[in-house]
């Protein structure tokens, strides 16, 4: 094709395809391309750009997580021991993975004009989203909460005890008073000063402590326990929202797909979604071994 | 599809149906047109609040409250309880003196020194922190609502797909909704600035901005970060278009310069805005959740904050100017009718100074980082001077042998290169870590980024709308009146901010509501600066009336009024709907005034290097 | 990768756009589905490991080295996502330089801003034992929180502070300060 | 200040008033240098740019049917040497400026050390005998501490605050550093020479007449220190003076400011309103508004109040000395009714005992019960007098113990 005739058609859509064929198939490319391919090109490279803007902004929780991971190695090895279960952490990196695939499956029968395959992998997609979502509130979020696993100030510290009772007599440990929620600022926060005190008392450094909860079982709470649960629960939720959002888009992609409006000559939608869902699924490849794991 | 004929300022029938194709426009035109129009508004609105800011200093003293006598009954600084001689009414709480314009009625008491006698009056209280907040307001509004927005988004909406001979930019629907974000984030923040106010500075640094129980922090950081992402889309939309939609036979090196310089700020705006967006999120949770990350009396790191902030903010300082820059080398080369020297330079150091800007941004933290890391950031500072420099060197060496015309725009052009030098100068003492310990956050810092930012950005910006006013309104300007408030504009931007360099080297701190009285120098100087404040608000006034008088009465602009080779040229003034009749062919490069004439351009009104003899 | 699909394309570009359509394959994707889950597993299983025996020998896997090792894995993983995944193989290559630049930035911000935070106390060291990099109100609250825990580990307390405190005596005087504001 | 007087200073102080301050310490000299070089430089740079610039817009307007020369569109050597200059420029200033900078990082031995801590919006510096400054000063119009250090030695100041980031700056011996919260980080100046004197008859620190050696210009009574980061609303008022005194003088000072057992508890408590950075936020004045509550009358009132960490007890509580001294250690301990979520700087470990008492004495001295300001007054001469007594019993024995008669300070 040569660029007189572009000078003369190019303006319009172009010629359009045969009628009565199916929407994906008549798509006619915005007025300004050149061509629906090129438009498909400058798509992906929009969102190229756009996964480069959120792998910036979850270097901020990164660098959060470095910044302190430099200044306290130690409380955040134990603090991530002790307060976070591999285990889900670990499932749920399964999950992600697998969604992954299958939406890179839901292309490849886009591609291959599979419209039913296509959609059945994008349920199986969202699925797992969904199967993210529920682990991680039910298994982590909600039993967190309860036991007062919040971020900041809002952190209470475990229901920590020595073993020996003669020592907590002598020690006079205030007993937790459950999440801290008096309000203004964080000066007289009482569960780091109780924290200070174990630990100036000399009783952290002696005994074993027997916790309460069995989930906290022989962990030494530290003074920045609860910095670290505040990087974990903003990048953790961040990176929720963000699966969130991939449900959104992902059911949004499926009544597309049923309506036929994908197919071999158009998918440049459906492999922008799947970009944004391997970004979400990259993000948890960092976030889950540095939380869950080291 | 509409009619391709039509100019894009066309009405589309009845009232209803324009105002539609204004609010539902895809096209990159209109967008441009009202991005225009909101950083105008916005440029005027923060200007207010630094003549507000200037008038406070303009005497050192608090105000004071004279009673009928004339007797001092009161003065300010009672506010703040030391020596007050106010009654605040029972039951006054930190909300309702959380407003703007606090408006508290006070009772004054005036106790006879002999008699013990006390008389009350009323009086309303005012205070610094009317000032913080006119301060805060003035920085916010400059930097998020007018000049991160005012180029890019503005001008580079406007002329960048036309530059390229493309229709439109990548992404229209991405377009507006940018449009229509910014509009939202500008909303949002201009109701925290007018309902209730904020006064932690544009830089929001923890743990100040995290604990502060006045003002709406938490909506000016949200509606900042709002902001972000209108910034992000533009810049993302630009990458693409210039990647993909240049007209076939443009390369990369047959763009024009402005081009460039929007390719690199959009670069930055990709790159960084993430992290600016983060650090204001997290600022929210610091506020609302109190996670304590930038809290040290939580356990976190303040210095953190500022790595954060500054890591998108040094950045945006090249957001700001980089585009500048563009606009100086198209005024340049077009009204000195001459090939842009070192063209490859110019290109490269646009993109030179977006790698490094990510380099250096610790050099505002060179009283509050490690001496060892001040040493590092220094170091990387200088380098961002070099491709500077080389930008003025080339643009200086354009006007060689050329043919000036003596227009507004070009006048812009030299102001620009006289301010933007001086503020280029001054950059390396603040970059030197010995000189900057004195000068940290004191009047110097603050000239040299007006210097930068005004002198620069835009004087660049102003340059650049008279540049492009009769392409995109189809308008002439009155070019003597242009012509006088511009001068007007340059004398009182360095009455204002010339003086303020002595003022930093003095020693005068940053963000001062008032100022120790016993040293003279700087009442003086503040005064200066303060009715050179006055004549820029007279210069941008008669600007204003300019722009105005030729929407409503000026003559029909030509085409290409100043002979310019770019491709915005070529088309209809103003353009059309879709920029160009056909698909323009690239038959010359940007700049070859040597070689090429512009389309239909009168011979005699045009000459060619080879057609006239030699000039002397 | 060769396909049939493309009869329908407008005049004049079908034959043109061939090559824009690469089908993504099946095996490869399934073969790196696997190995990620399998790097999954390494991952967690090095975490948990805390020595490695040869032979008689037994090599300690430190803290650093665990995370050293999370991270490598970590890139791997990445790496195989945007490589297969996400296409960037079979992409043009301005896909992965934009990526690169990101990658670019975020070094930067993180090296830059880590340097900082390492260096911090080469010049200006920290009062030894007051404060704790990134500091915590410790000072106050210990001293406040030794008097009320009464003074049965008192000794043990003082130790720990004094250890910490061995530089210089001013701060003690500090403490000694803390102690008689609270004695009343 | 009157236009005349401003003119006439004009005149003979605008030279000065373009460049640095006085070099107040012993290395701001050399940070002269480093300045006036770049700044010389620059100059030299922005006339040959502008020179050329003007003269090609006059010699190159444009002239109808004239076209512009073709000349180069580049020149490589001139391009790179014009990167490269710049680049040896810059390469001077740098190693020059981070040359002088470094070693000014580190601390020299021996140093005097000065606790300073910044809160908003006041400095507070303690010395190494414990002492902190109970002299004042009108600064502008307002009252505020005179911190004395001395001339000639090194002083090291170990900055901290108590509440957000201020910044700690001296323009004369052009030193700024940053205060964080729950940091310390460290800035040292040595002051070349004295600005004030020693009067031993009232025991203040006092400016030297500039008419005496020329050094001041009109007004100023020594060197400035300033709050150079933003930190609130009285941000501007964080100014207060410093005082830097000979050696002898410097020590006699500093012991009037320790002997603070001679000093009345209501005496006492009135300076350490002022110079503890009570004034900051609390007014005296009947009804005075000001951050936090004024103290003027708040005396056997009973507030309401609660303590977070019992939140049962939601009794209130009556103003007396407890409730004060839980106020200043725990101040969020209790509000007062207008005051909900104002918050109050720590002070906890900042008062010794007898400040504590001294301050709860003065704020009951501002009660409205003429009874209460009587009690109060009687409880600090019983003080005094019984203080009087054990000091003459310890004179007895150590024969330089400071006489205990000493009355307050004057200026209080």
């Amino acid at each position: 094709m040569s660029d007189q005739q572009h000078n003369q058609a190019g303006f319009d859509a172009g010629p359009l395809p045969p009628a009565g064929t199916r929407p994906h198939e008549t798509y006619v490319h915005g007025h300004h391309w050149r061509d629906r391919w090129e438009e498909a090109d400058g798509a992906k490279l929009g969102m190229w750009l756009f996964v480069c803007t959120e792998l910036l902004l979850f270097a901020g929780f990164f660098c959060a997580y470095a910044a302190f991971r430099l200044m306290y190695p130690d409380n955040w090895h134990e603090a991530s021991r002790y307060y976070l279960d591999w285990k889900i952490g670990f499932i749920n990196t399964g999950v992600l993975l697998f969604s992954s695939w299958t939406i890179v499956m839901a292309i490849r029968s886009l591609q291959l004009d599979k419209k039913f395959a296509a959609f059945i992998y994008l349920g199986i997609t969202n699925a797992c989203a969904i199967c993210f979502l529920f682990l991680k509130i039910t298994f982590e979020y909600i039993p967190k909460w309860q036991l007062g696993k919040l971020p900041g100030k809002y952190f209470n510290y475990p229901n920590y005890g020595p073993a020996d009772p003669a020592v907590i007599d002598s020690t006079t440990l205030p007993e937790p008073a459950g999440p801290l929620v008096d309000a203004g600022h964080a000066i007289t926060n009482g569960a780091t000063d109780m924290v200070a005190s174990a630990m100036n008392s000399g009783v952290m450094d002696v005994l074993p402590i027997a916790a309460k909860a069995g989930e906290e079982a022989h962990h030494v709470p530290m003074p920045h326990d609860h910095i670290f649960m505040s990087v974990y629960w903003i990048s953790t939720a961040t990176h929720g929202l963000h699966v969130f959002i991939g449900v959104v888009l992902i059911t949004w992609l499926m009544f597309r797909v049923m309506g036929e409006h994908y197919g071999p000559r158009r998918y440049t939608m459906v492999e922008n979604v799947g970009l944004y869902w391997h970004v979400v699924d990259l993000i948890w490849i960092f976030l889950f071994p540095l939380l869950y794991l080291v | 599809m509409s009619d391709h004929h039509a100019h894009y300022l066309a009405g589309k029938g009845s009232t209803g149906k324009t105002i539609m194709s204004w609010v539902w426009t895809y096209d990159h035109k209109k967008i441009g047109v009202m991005y225009l129009v909101a950083v105008l508004m916005m440029f005027f609105l923060g200007g207010l609040a630094a003549l507000g800011v200037r008038a406070e200093l303009f005497e050192p003293h608090y105000t004071e409250f004279v009673n009928d006598d004339g007797q001092v009954v009161a003065d300010t600084k009672g506010y703040k309880g030391a020596g007050s001689d106010f009654v605040v009414p029972e039951g006054t709480t930190p909300e309702q003196r959380g407003v703007m314009f606090p408006n508290i009625t006070v009772t004054t008491v005036e106790t006879n020194p002999d008699t013990g006698e006390r008389t009350e009056g009323t009086k309303t209280v005012t205070g610094n922190n009317i000032y913080n907040r006119a301060f805060t307001l003035h920085g916010t509004i400059m930097v998020f609502l007018f000049i991160i927005p005012a180029v890019p988004a503005a001008l580079g909406n406007i002329f960048l797909p036309i530059m390229l001979g493309a229709k439109d930019v990548a992404f229209p629907k991405l377009n507006l909704w940018s449009w229509y974000i910014y509009l939202f984030g500008g909303m949002f923040a201009i109701f925290a600035l007018i309902q209730g106010g904020v006064e932690t500075g544009w830089t929001f640094y923890t743990p100040y901005s995290s604990t502060t129980e006045w003002g709406n922090v938490t909506a000016m950081v949200l509606a900042a970060f709002i902001l972000g992402f209108s910034s992000i889309f533009t810049g993302m939309n630009f990458i693409v278009t210039v990647h993909k939609l240049r007209v076939p036979g443009m390369g990369w090196f047959d763009m024009p310069l402005f081009i460039w310089a929007l390719y690199a700020t959009s670069i930055i705006q990709v790159l960084a805005t993430p992290v600016l967006g983060i650090t204001l999120l997290m600022v929210v949770f610091e506020r609302t959740f109190l996670i304590g990350i930038f809290d040290p009396a939580l356990g976190g790191d303040a210095v953190l904050f500022q790595h954060f902030f500054w890591f998108y903010s040094h950045p945006a300082v090249y957001i700001m100017i980089l585009p500048g820059f563009g606009i100086i080398s198209e005024i340049i080369a077009v009204h000195c009718r001459k090939r842009i020297f070192g063209y490859r330079a110019i290109a490269f150091s646009s993109i030179a100074i977006a790698a490094i800007s990510f380099l250096v941004w610790a050099h505002h933290m060179f009283t509050s980082q490690s001496p060892v890391a001040n040493v590092v950031f220094s170091a990387l500072t200088f380098l961002v001077a070099i491709p500077t420099a080389i930008k003025v060197f080339n643009w200086i060496s354009t006007m060689y042998k050329s043919s000036i015309a003596w227009t507004t725009p070009m006048l812009y052009a030299c102001f620009f290169l006289f301010c933007f030098t001086i503020g280029g100068l001054t950059g390396p003492p603040l970059a030197t870590l010995a000189v900057d310990i004195h000068l940290h956050d004191t009047y110097f810092v603050v000239a040299h980024f007006h210097y930068v930012m005004m002198g620069g950005t835009v004087l660049a910006f102003v340059g650049g709308l008279h540049h492009w006013w009769p392409k995109f309104t189809g308008k002439v300007y009155n070019e003597t009146w242009a012509t006088v408030g511009g001068w007007i504009v340059f004398l009182g931007f360095n009455l204002t901010f010339f003086i303020q360099f002595f003022l930093g080297t003095q020693g005068m701190p940053r963000r001062y509501a008032t100022y120790p009285t016993d040293i003279p120098a700087f009442e003086i100087m503040h005064k200066i600066s303060t009715v050179g404040s006055w004549l820029l608000l007279l210069g941008f006034l008669i600007h204003l009336f300019v722009f105005l008088h030729s929407l409503l009465a000026g003559k029909k602009a030509a085409r290409n009024p100043w002979g310019g080779l770019t491709l915005e040229w070529e088309t209809e003034t103003p353009p059309l709907e879709h920029n160009f009749e056909r698909e323009p062919v690239m038959t010359h490069g940007p700049y070859d005034y040597d070689t090429a004439r512009p389309v239909n351009a009168d011979p005699a009104l045009f000459p060619m290097p080879t057609d006239t003899p030699k000039a002397h | 990768m060769s396909h049939s699909n493309d009869h329908h394309a407008g005049a004049g570009e079908g034959h043109q756009q061939d090559h824009h359509l690469h089908v993504t394959p099946f095996a490869p994707m399934l073969i790196v589905f696997i190995v990620l889950l399998a790097l999954t597993a390494l991952t967690v299983y090095t975490a948990n490991l805390h020595h490695i025996d040869v032979g008689n020998t037994r090599i300690e896997i430190s803290g650093t080295a665990h995370i050293l090792i999370a991270l490598t894995i970590a890139v791997v993983k990445s790496a195989l996502v945007l490589g297969f995944f996400m296409h960037l193989l079979y992409d043009k290559a301005v896909n992965t330089i934009v990526l690169a630049s990101s990658l670019f930035a975020i070094s930067l911000f993180l090296g830059l801003t880590l340097m900082d935070l390492a260096v911090r106390d080469s010049i200006e060291p920290y009062e030894a034992g007051e404060l704790t990099p990134g500091g915590t109100k410790q000072v106050i609250r210990q001293s406040i929180l030794r008097d009320e825990a009464g003074h049965g580990n008192a000794h043990e307390g003082e130790d720990h502070s004094a250890d910490d405190n061995a530089d210089d005596g001013h701060a003690d005087e500090d403490h000694a300060t803390d102690d008689q504001a609270n004695d009343m | 200040m009157t236009l005349s007087t401003m003119s006439s200073s004009l005149a003979t102080n605008a030279w000065d008033a373009l460049w640095f301050r006085e070099n107040g310490s012993a290395y701001a000299g050399e940070y002269n240098s480093i300045y006036y070089f770049i700044f010389w430089a620059s100059a030299a740079f922005f006339v040959v740019l502008m020179v050329l610039m003007v003269w090609f817009m006059l010699r190159y307007k444009r002239r109808p049917g004239v076209a512009a020369e073709v000349s180069a569109s580049h020149n490589t050597p001139l391009e790179i040497a014009w990167s490269v200059i710049p680049a040896i420029g810059f390469a001077i200033m740098f190693f020059w400026g981070t040359w002088a900078y470094l070693p000014k990082a580190v601390v020299p031995e021996g140093a005097e050390t000065i606790n300073v801590t910044a809160q908003q919006w006041q400095w507070k510096f303690e010395y190494p005998n414990g002492a902190t400054s109970l002299q004042t000063e009108w600064i502008s119009d307002m009252e505020q501490p005179l911190f004395a250090i001395p001339a000639g030695r090194p002083v090291k100041f170990l900055l901290s605050s108590t509440d957000v980031i201020h910044s700690f700056y001296i323009p004369e011996f052009r030193i700024k550093r940053d205060c964080f919260p729950n940091r310390y980080t460290v800035c040292w100046a040595e002051a070349k020479e004295p600005t004030h004197w020693f009067d031993p008859a009232d025991g203040l620190a006092k400016p030297y007449d500039k008419n005496d050696d020329g050094k001041f210009t009109d007004g100023e009574q020594g060197y400035y220190l300033y709050c150079a980061e933003y930190c609130g609303d009285q941000h501007s008022q964080m100014t207060h003076r410093i005082a830097v005194l000979a050696e002898p003088d410097y020590q006699a000072w500093l012991e009037k400011q320790n002997n603070t057992d001679g000093v009345p508890l209501l005496d006492l408590g009135a300076k350490l309103y002022k110079t503890g950075g009570c004034a900051a936020c609390h007014s005296v004045q009947p009804g005075g508004v000001g951050t936090g509550p004024s103290w003027h009358g708040i005396w056997g009132t009973a507030r309401p109040g609660y303590q977070p960490l019992n939140a049962d007890e939601n009794a209130g509580a009556v103003v007396d000395e407890q409730y004060i001294r839980t106020s200043i250690i725990e101040p969020q301990s209790y509000y007062a009714p207008g005051f909900q979520g104002v918050q109050m700087s720590q002070y906890a470990g900042v008062f010794t005992d007898r400040e504590l008492r001294a301050i709860a004495t003065y704020i009951q001295s501002l009660s409205d019960d003429p009874a209460a300001v009587e009690k109060a007054k009687q409880k600090s001469d019983a003080e005094a007098a019984a203080q009087a007594a054990s000091d003459a019993g310890a004179a007895e024995g150590a024969a330089d113990e400071s006489d205990p008669e000493v009355p307050a300070e004057p200026g209080a």
